[in-house]
Formats: C-alpha cells, structure tokens, sequence
C-alpha cells in the first residue's frame, strides 16, 4: 500500500544525511564534553561545531544558544527562567491563547504561582494584534511571549511588530519558532526576539533535543538543576548524538531553505485547491496569506477527526486532527477553539502537514481518497442527517 | 491503539443508518466531547426487530454503536435493557482506557431508544429506573 | 599511543550491540509515539519496548518508569515533583551532603524557595548513619533522599535500611542510582523505594535520556510543562532513539551485572594495590568493603588534579580529579570535603573508574606511568617542599 | 582547552625550582582555591639574574610559572615591576576565561618576591603603591 506521510508537523523523519552523520559520531565519539580528557574535548568539539549550525540558522552567535532536551523544555526555560528572573520586576506575563501547551501549561503553571497571566484573542485567522497586545502592557509586565508560526493552523504572527512593541516598553520577548524555523527565514536580529525557542525533530533533527536562543545578556533562571552545563542555564549531560543531529538538520535546513519553501507550497496549494474542489462543507483553517508552506487545516462538517484519521491510516496516510478524540488529553483543540469555530467543526478538523516526504503523487493519491472517506463517515453521520431529514 | 475487532467494526459498522418508521429513537452524547451516538429500533413482539445507530464520533464510538445493535438484534426488550456499556465494550475485544468513559456510550443510547418506545407506547408509565 | 579510559564514571561509550540497535531504528523508525497513525504507533512499541526493558533492570513495572532527558533531570523531577505535590503536609526534605549536584542544587533551589532542607553529614568514608537520620524527621518532612552510590568515591549506603526509617514514618523516599544500577543488583521492592533515578549514558547507552522509577500511586507535579506526555509527568517529544537504545543498554547491564561486577571488581583491587605499592602520602578514599566495583579515588598529597589530569591525559590517560580546577564550576569536590579530607587532598584527588573498555594491560599501564607523573608534579610543589625544606 | 603553548610550558615548564640563596621569595594563593604559587628571585645589579618558581597547581598555574620567570629573567627590577599578570596571559597565546582569576597570579607572586628583596635590602621603604 501507498504511504503518504502528511504529518511534518507533527515530527519528521531523519534526513539521511544527518542520520549518517549520527552513525559515524556515535560510532566513533562518546566523551562527556565536561570532561577535560582528550575524549571529552573530542566530543565538545562536535557539540561546539552543532552549536554554531544550529546558531547560523537564526542568525544568533554560538554563544547564544542553549541546548534543551526539546522545544517543550526549551519553551519552559525561557518562560519560568525568565520570570523567575524578573519576579522583583513584576508578575504579567502576556501571550496568545493559541500557544502550544509547552508555552501555554507553562503559563498556566506560573499563573497559579503568583503570577498573572494574560491569554490574548486572535482573530479567525489566528493573527495576534500587535496594538491590542499594546494596550495589555502593564509597568509590571515581565514577558511576553508570541508564536511565530502556529502548529496546528500555519498562521505567521506578527512578531517583528510584537517585538517592536516589547521593546519600546522595556519588557522581554520569547517567540516559539519550533514550526517556523527552517520553513521559511528566521532571523533573531531582524525579528527583534530576546528568546526564541527551537525543536530539532521537526527540521528532520532527531526527537528529545531542541535549543532555547538567549540574547546576550538577558539573565534567565535556570529550571532544572544539577552540573551547571550550558553555561550554568540547563544541568545534565549533554544528549551529544542529539546535538550533533540537530546541528546538521539545522545547517541542511538553512541550506535548502528556499528550495522546500517553494516545492512544499505548491504541494500545499494543489491539496488546498484539490479538496475545496472534490468536497463540500469544508472549512480552509487559517490566513490565507500569512501562513507557512507546509501546514493545511480544514474542517470537514458533520465527521469526527479521529474517525477521518482512523480511515485515513487504513489508506496509508498519516494525518492529525484538533479532535479531543485524537489525543490522549481529550480536549478538543484550543487553537481552533480559538479562531471561533464551533465544536462540531473543531471536531471535524484535519491537518495535513506536507514535507520531505511528500511529492505530488501523494496529493493526487490523498485527493483520490478523501472524497470517499468523509462521502462515508457523512453517510452515518446523525449532525448530516439531521440538515437532510 | 484498536485491536483488530475494533478495527473491523470501525471499517465496516454492521445496522449503521436510520429506521424511518422507528419505534424508539435515543440519542446520546455531544459536540463539545465530540462523540453523538443515536440509536433507532425497531420492536416487534416485544423484540428488538431491528436496530440501527448513526454517529459522529471517534473510532471507538463508531465500534461500539455497531457491535451494540449487533448484539441487540433479536433481542427483547428486557434482555436489551440488560445490555451495558460494558458488555459492548467487551465484545469489542476492549478499549483503550481512555475511551472507555467517553466514547462507550452505546448502550446507554439504546436504553434511551427503548425508553422512547416504552412512552410512546404507554408502556413506559412506570420507569424501572434502570437508566 | 595506548589510550586508557579511567571515566567510566563520568560517561561510557556505547555497546556495540546498542550502537547497532540505534541505527537500525534510527534508519526505519521515525513516528512520533504520540501520533495515532501507524507511523506512531510503530514509534510507540519501541518504547514501550525499551520501557519493559528499563522496568526489568530494576524490578519494576513499565508502567512505573518515567522517561527523561537524563539523571539530572529525574532527579529534579523527584525532588521538585514530590516537594510541590507534598507542599501542603509539609515543607522539610532531608538528603545528604554528598549527592550529586543534580540532587543537591535541587535542593538547594527549594530551600530558597520556602522549603526546609537538612543536608546531613556522612562518616569519613562517605556512609550516611539511617539512625542519625531518623532523628532528623519531623512531622512537616515529606521527602527523603539519600543517593544509593556515590558518583566520586564509590561508597554503597545503606538506602535499605533508610527506605524502612522513611516507611515507618510514612515519608517518601527518593533514591540515586545512577552510579549503582547495572553495576550492583538494584531492585525497587528490595530496597523499597518510592522513587529511583536511573541514567543511560552510565550503563554504555547514550547521554541525555534516564528514567524517574515511580512506584504506583505515589504523586508527582511535573516540572516540564506541555503536551503531557509519559503519563503527565513529563512533558516533551520523547526522545525515541535515545530511548531505544537506554533500553537495550539496560537489558545488556542486567544480562551482564555478575560477570562485570567479577572482572571490574579485580581490576579495581589490582589498581588501588599497585597504587599503595608504588606511591608514597597518598590516601584511598572511599569505603573499603561497602563500594561499587567501578569507582577508585585516591588523594595524593602535594600535587593538585588537574595537573594530574593533564599530565595522564597526554600519556593517554583519561580519568577524572575532585580538585575545582579540573570543573568549570571551579568549587572543590563537595564530596571529598563532606568525608573530612582537608583542602589539599581535596585537590589532590584523583578518580580513576573502571569499565568494560578496561583490561589487565590498561591497569598495568596505568601502575607503570602514574609514579613519574606524581614524582614529577611533586617535584617543583611547594607543599612538598615545606616538608623538605 | 589550554593551546599549545600552555601545554608546551605545562609539559616542559621552565624555570622550576628553588633558589637557595634567593634574594627574595613571594607567594601567592591558598590551598583552598587549590592554587599556590611560588616564586624566587636572585638580584644582582639590580636585576634579575635568576627567577624560579614552585606550584601546587592545575596547568594554567603550571604554565603561568614557567612564562612569568621566563618573561622576568634578565629584566630590571623596574622592568619586572610592570610586568602583569596579563603579559603572561598574553605571552601564553590566551587561557581559558575561567582560570584567567584565578590560576594566572604569576605576575604578582614575582611583584611579591619584589617587595620582599626591597624589604630586605631596606630599599623598600617607600613602596611606590604598585602591589
Ligand atoms: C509550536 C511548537 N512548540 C513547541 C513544540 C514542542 O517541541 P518538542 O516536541 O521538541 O518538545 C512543538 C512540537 O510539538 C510545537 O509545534
Ligand atoms: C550519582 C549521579 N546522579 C546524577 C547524575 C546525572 O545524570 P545525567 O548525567 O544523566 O544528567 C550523575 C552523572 O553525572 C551521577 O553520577
């Protein structure tokens, strides 16, 4: 059977050059880079050159990079560190109530320690309004922190203008580019960004490591405690074949850049065209304009996302839905919740996330299928049904 | 996450559809937890002649709604009221934990379905209190 | 040049047999284990594979095992997790002075923060007193932990009997056994534990993935925040290939714990033998019945460690030094001084930590150049020299 | 961590030992620290005819030693008085920034075994303030 993996969101696969490269460094180095011996000097090196990848990528210094066991880890650094920091400042933090839940459970976290959080609207496409954020800016205003791309819907915030605006009033700025970094340009610099958080697994790195970036001179609590590694703000022994994956990914995906910004959008714009052609009832999720080239969003009304996925699987392809059915949380999605669509509709989402992976056989082969799995699910649908009878 | 009698039910639910002279109808569930089930019968002598269920739900729900008419067919409506949430699930081969308390909702919408039936045939004057 | 690897304390390489293990799944497996599509699900029963296993090497049941970026961050997690969802009972934690700074900067941390810490001292050969410690609980203690070997002098305390003072006062207990399992038997029931901290990189498996053992029912707040992953208690993409190969390193230690704990314990006697043979002022530190099988510290009088270092390093040598110039951190070994050792010593430690890389010939080598270098490094002392003079 | 010619002078330090006549002796750091370093000086002319030096310490100490008594040989005590602990830093290629501190005390060892010479030649009774 065909498998059509539509799911970079989610995680990627290894590029196959970083895989190798993974293979000779895990067959060869295993030092601790603490360690002053020759084998812990060999294996800082490796780390060293990781950092400088994955540091050109943002257009930071090496310095400024911090390594994390993932994005969640490196979200939670950058906002209970910088709050813990800031306390005597202030306790508001401002974000969007569209986050991922490693910024969004991290906030909540700090709201019920004394801290107070405020979750910023966004309009039906998504987009944070840079002047209602303005106007939530308190003295006692510690943080804020905006996402730059959406996961689930691909809307870009506007962040340079959120940035802007931090700034102007003196308050620290933390942007989640786990979904945008290597998709389309991310410059720390031109964003104007004090921290910005990094995940290695979705640019083709492997799983468990990811990067907090920390502008020189901005002073962070650290969050786990131990051996004082990464310059005293996150304890523990380096995962050095992570690192080293994640900076090879890192330079790869600056490398080709351009190139899978323009092949993966026009995979997106055929699916998108492809399924407003072939199915009705359906709802676009997202900007139409800001967004990133790989995410695709739609509802389908009167069928459950679990459903859609479960059939989906059946036919090889591999999908997500904003459904409470297909997580383990059982809540349906915050982020769809957000843009003003009704349960139904948030239940009935599917995202398919194009990458690597995919070419354009795969989107004829998913808009050969779809069709006929929603035509099905609709057939026994009592929310259908109930327009029809 | 579904084992294999779970998969062939989701793939292809037996008695899905509507019975457009019903006896009873029940329905339970909604948006907001994202699982609706209805279940239609169709009694006859007492029996549970046909019954068929419609659902917007996840895989577990679609499971569940066809292996409780599968099971409830041809019974009669004291047997059926014995049919719970947990015997579906069983049949099922079971169900991941988390499924259980949300999406196993079935035979609740069958004794809603019966309830129907029994109050709009009199017969339901004096609920057992099953429900 | 011969290179010898004395550091298997600090780190050890990967088996061959995990190696191969990691790329494999690395090559075939990318799914993320969250994912409901195949490509996750295949992702997840590698680990729960690899949980089954981890569960194994210590008596446990997978289902009690916690996956995290390491022993640091496991221990945080006991630590932090426990005190938080404890807070309301209480506020006082005991351990002692000799854990690793995952532990004891843990704890340092909360007692910043509103919590009561009793860091206990131990006898001069490192050995926590379970009756000394009883009469430190106190109603308001809800949490002990007491490492169950120590990381630089390789001392064995008596967690068994503490874990029966915890029980019969109803406080929890956490215990460290990163330096312990795989080396000596570890079982959570034997011991009876609450909580147990385990990392891979210390059993031949890779660096940045350990495990929290939880036993069931006992309460944790996480302290990573997010997608609510293992079970809520800690959020974050997993780290798949990491924890592949954590497991498989895990079964090899348990299939392989007698045979080792034979061959390293008689390379280790060799060693300190030949080191009180050929040196003059030196001291063993540690315990001389109740220790790991891997772990030799010696002081040498007159000379400090990292000069020690340096200098076996350039004959090939890698070992490891208590002294603050061997660590960024620039504090002499905690450890070293809670054992009575006066600053010199402290200095002048050097630990030497043994490993499947290790042969009769490494120790032999070792006995042949550690004379001249401590000769030599004595020779231009002026600590020697007082002595002379 | 250390170039090459840090370890060069760690390997091969030049200048260890002790003066026995010394015409003055200076030390510097503590046990705690885990640094000592000692240095001899042997004035004629009111130069140094012979600099040595003695060190408990990690190979930053090691090589600052052998640089500093390298650098100081031969110099005036004038000269030798401007003599930093920067210059050997310097004159090493670089140390790590964390050992720059605290193992790189060689210069003021040498300003110590100065002062001491000055004292007891009694031509230090107007110290100039430099220490
Ligand atoms: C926007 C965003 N932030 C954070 C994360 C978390 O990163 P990680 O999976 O590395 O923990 C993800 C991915 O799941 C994400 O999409
Ligand atoms: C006793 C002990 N606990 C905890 C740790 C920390 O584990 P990790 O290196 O996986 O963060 C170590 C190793 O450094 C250790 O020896």
């Amino acid at each position: 059977m065909r498998k059509v993996y539509l799911d970079h969101a989610g995680t990627t696969p290894l590029n196959p050059e970083v895989y190798s490269l993974m293979c000779e460094f895990m067959k060869n180095t295993f030092g601790n880079p603490s360690s002053i011996h020759s084998f812990g000097r060999e294996a800082k090196k490796w780390v060293d050159k990781a950092r400088r990848q994955v540091a050109e990528l943002i257009g930071a210094e090496a310095g400024e990079i911090i390594f994390t066991s993932g994005g969640t880890e490196a979200d939670n650094l950058a906002i209970i560190g910088a709050a813990a920091a800031r306390r005597k400042k202030g306790n508001h933090i401002i974000t969007s109530s569209i986050e991922h839940p490693a910024v969004l459970n991290t906030c909540k976290h700090l709201a019920k320690n004394g801290f107070d959080v405020t979750f910023l609207p966004v309009d039906h496409y998504g987009l944070v309004e840079p002047e209602q954020l303005r106007r939530e800016i308190r003295p006692e205003t510690i943080l804020i922190s905006i996402m730059h791309a959406n996961n689930e819907i691909g809307t870009i915030e506007p962040v340079k203008e959120i940035a802007a605006v931090a700034r102007e009033h003196g308050v620290l700025f933390h942007t989640d580019a786990v979904q945008s970094a290597g998709k389309i340009p991310v410059d720390v610099n031109a964003l104007g960004v004090d921290l910005l958080t990094l995940s290695s697994h979705k640019i083709y790195g492997p799983k468990g490591v990811g990067a907090l970036y920390k502008r020189k001179k901005v002073r962070l609590h650290p969050v786990v405690f131990g051996g004082g590694q990464e310059g005293n703000a996150r304890s523990g022994t380096e995962n050095t074949i992570g690192i080293v994956g994640f900076g090879k990914a890192a330079e790869i995906a600056a490398r080709d850049l351009d190139s899978e910004f323009e092949r993966t959008g026009k995979l997106r714009d055929k699916l998108i065209r492809g399924i407003e052609e072939r199915i009705s009832d359906v709802r676009y999720n997202g900007h139409p304009e800001r967004r990133l080239p790989h995410i695709v969003n739609f509802s389908f009304s009167y069928v459950e996302g679990e459903s859609m996925l479960l059939s989906l699987d059946m036919k090889g392809i591999a999908a997500s839905s904003g459904s409470a059915c297909s997580s383990s949380a059982l809540k349906p999605s915050h982020v769809l919740t957000a843009i003003g669509l009704p349960y139904e509709l948030v239940h009935g989402s599917l995202r398919m996330t194009l990458g690597r992976m995919n070419d354009e056989a795969d989107i004829d082969y998913v808009l050969d299928v779809l069709p006929g799995i929603i035509a099905k699910l609709r057939s026994f649908s009592p929310l259908a049904n109930k327009l029809t009878v | 996450m579904y084992n294999e009698t779970v998969m062939d039910h989701f793939q292809n639910p037996r008695n899905v559809g509507e019975i457009d002279d019903a006896s009873g109808v029940g329905e339970i569930g909604n948006v907001v937890c994202g699982d609706i089930l209805r279940v239609y019968i169709k009694v006859k002598d007492e029996t549970l002649d046909d019954v068929k269920y419609m659902t917007f739900g996840c895989g577990a729900a679609v499971a569940s709604g066809s292996m409780l008419t599968t099971l409830a067919k041809g019974k009669t409506i004291e047997e059926a009221k014995k049919l719970t949430n947990k015997d579906v699930a069983k049949a099922l081969g079971g169900l991941p934990a988390h499924k259980l308390h949300c999406s196993n909702l079935a035979a609740d919408a069958l004794h809603k379905a019966i309830d129907d039936w029994l109050s709009k045939t009199g017969k339901g004057d004096k609920p057992d209190g099953e429900k």
